[in-house]
């Protein structure tokens, strides 16, 4: 393995949190290009061998996690006590924005047929999701954060089933352009 | 009926489940059969939430124009695009559904990936660092803690605001015309909603109307295109 | 590899300290000897790899540490993450905690609207604030350093500007109040 990988590798595993790939491409000095190319053997490498860490990729960002086999000893030696229990509507809400986002609150709202906002709240409040406004339209658009995906055991948010079709369906399209507005 | 109405749940879960029951599929000929346990059953709902009970209605309303529709089935093409839409975003949110029904199992087999935990030493190392932000001055901070107390306040107050909303009941509406009638054997719609304050009202109005149409204690009769609908007693 | 080795990486990965072999055991519920052959193994493991991430054994414990050839990039990396001006976000979050501490995450997260784990974790990463755990609820609450409050050039948070009017205002009790429970 090259001097690159090993750095990143290093990078994640003493910074503890997710860092974003132009992030680490400023601490090593490397090309942006360069970086991306490294973490995505990074992450391949990782997946293929039965590890007990693994690397999760979200957004532009990587982080370094425990495999998703040993939660269960892990949980019980840092004392966690994380169900993954959520309400019906909010695992509505998240899935939609998991295959979707970065999805903007009307959009969730005419997909769902309901107001969204105390279910966003909450969510953005426990770190699952969370909000970026677009300069443009200063419309706040949502994403799941690399904690929800590190519930989910995956490495990638694009492992979730039907990911490609459910994340491009265009009649979602459709409904979303020729939705009413006061819907 | 015991299908449970969750708080946050929605109107489009209420109409899923509706069709599961009757194994019936998306379409419109179901939707149209579905219209009146949809209202029916709205009837049954306590909601003191204005704004959710609307959501409720807006789907109301459209199932009321499918049924429209199978019964009148000269409706504009407007219409047909309308439905068409309706359908079609029914048919994603139910796509979504059995989506995260799946992520809900994924969630249940606890297959957690964990960080490190944040340990200071174990990245600054032993030594004691302290990095403050060199151009931060105590007047900056007064400033942003003002600046924040004033954006938190504002908000409170339109919460407050929204809980006085008038709320408007299908049941209300339904006397209202009923009443109108005692004094006269028919009355126009625009009379109805002349006092109508807002469009949720006369939407309301509307499902009223076509209630009483269905328990046949009135008939309608409209003498052009957009003229005004006349209402009598049967 | 096999489970064991698995669960002992997942645990010197989540572990910030030195774990022993006896330890281990206990957490994983298998032999000692069993776990010291694993260990022997893994070592081995990440001694034949050019790893940005090694184990290194002293005696009878195991601990996962960064590659030392890769020191310079995580100087860099700490840099970095410590210097400069502070965001907007992370300027608000040092103001509450200055004007409201000792006061919880959960509250400080409820103020904000959103989850605040990351920028809490850059202030304390900077000596700006500490986190103190309440014995009682387990619940960690953040006040700023006495480094901090001499670098403004005061003795006391309580010569703060303004300090008894804005730490007595009541708004931020009634968003507290206000706030929805968990969903």
């Amino acid at each position: 393995m090259n001097t690159l990988s090993s750095q990143i590798e290093s990078l994640l595993f003493v910074s503890a949190k997710a860092l974003s790939l132009k992030n680490i491409a400023e601490v090593v000095k490397a090309p942006l290009e360069e970086v991306e190319y490294a973490a995505e053997e990074l992450v391949e490498r990782y997946k293929g061998a039965v590890s007990g860490v693994q690397i999760i990729r979200h957004a532009q960002s990587l982080q370094m996690v425990s495999a998703p086999e040993n939660a269960k000893v892990i949980q019980e030696f840092i004392k966690d006590e994380t169900t993954g229990e959520l309400s019906r509507p909010s695992l509505e809400t998240l899935t939609i924005i998991a295959y979707r986002g970065p999805i903007a609150k009307l959009d969730i709202d005419r997909i769902r047929g309901v107001n969204c906002s105390l279910i966003l709240r909450n969510l953005m409040l426990r770190g699952l999701i969370e909000g970026k406004v677009k300069k443009e339209t200063q419309e706040t658009y949502y994403s799941v954060t690399i904690d929800f995906i590190r519930f989910l055991g995956l490495n990638d948010v694009a492992e979730l089933p039907d990911y490609d079709r459910l994340h491009q369906d265009d009649t979602i399209d459709r409904v979303l352009a020729g939705a009413e507005p006061n819907l | 009926m015991i299908i449970q109405l969750d708080k946050f749940q929605g109107p489009l879960s209420l109409l899923l489940q509706l069709i599961e029951k009757e194994e019936m599929d998306i379409a419109e000929v179901s939707l149209a059969k579905i219209a009146d346990q949809y209202i029916a059953y709205l009837k049954t709902v306590e909601c003191n939430n204005p704004e959710e009970m609307a959501d409720f209605l807006v789907v109301a309303a459209k199932l009321l124009l499918i049924k429209a529709k199978a019964l009148l089935p000269f409706l504009q093409p407007e219409e047909e695009e309308e439905i068409e839409e309706f359908e079609q975003q029914l048919r994603m949110y139910q796509e979504f559904l059995e989506a995260s029904k799946k992520i809900q199992a994924m969630l249940s087999e606890h297959r957690f990936m964990f960080a490190r935990p944040f340990n200071r030493k174990a990245i600054v190392g032993i030594g004691k660092q302290f990095s403050p932000p060199k151009l931060l001055t105590k007047d900056a901070l007064g400033s942003v803690f003002s600046e924040l107390l004033t954006r938190l306040r504002p908000a409170q107050e339109l919460l407050r605001e929204e809980t006085l909303e008038r709320k408007i009941h299908i049941e209300e509406r339904i006397l209202a015309i009923q009443n109108s009638l005692i004094k006269q054997a028919s009355i126009g719609f625009n009379k109805i909603v002349a006092e109508a304050q807002n469009n949720t009202e006369i939407i309301v109005s509307f499902l009223a109307l076509l209630e009483l149409v269905r328990m046949r204690e009135v008939t309608v009769g409209q003498g052009e295109l957009f003229g005004e609908i006349e209402i009598s007693r049967v």
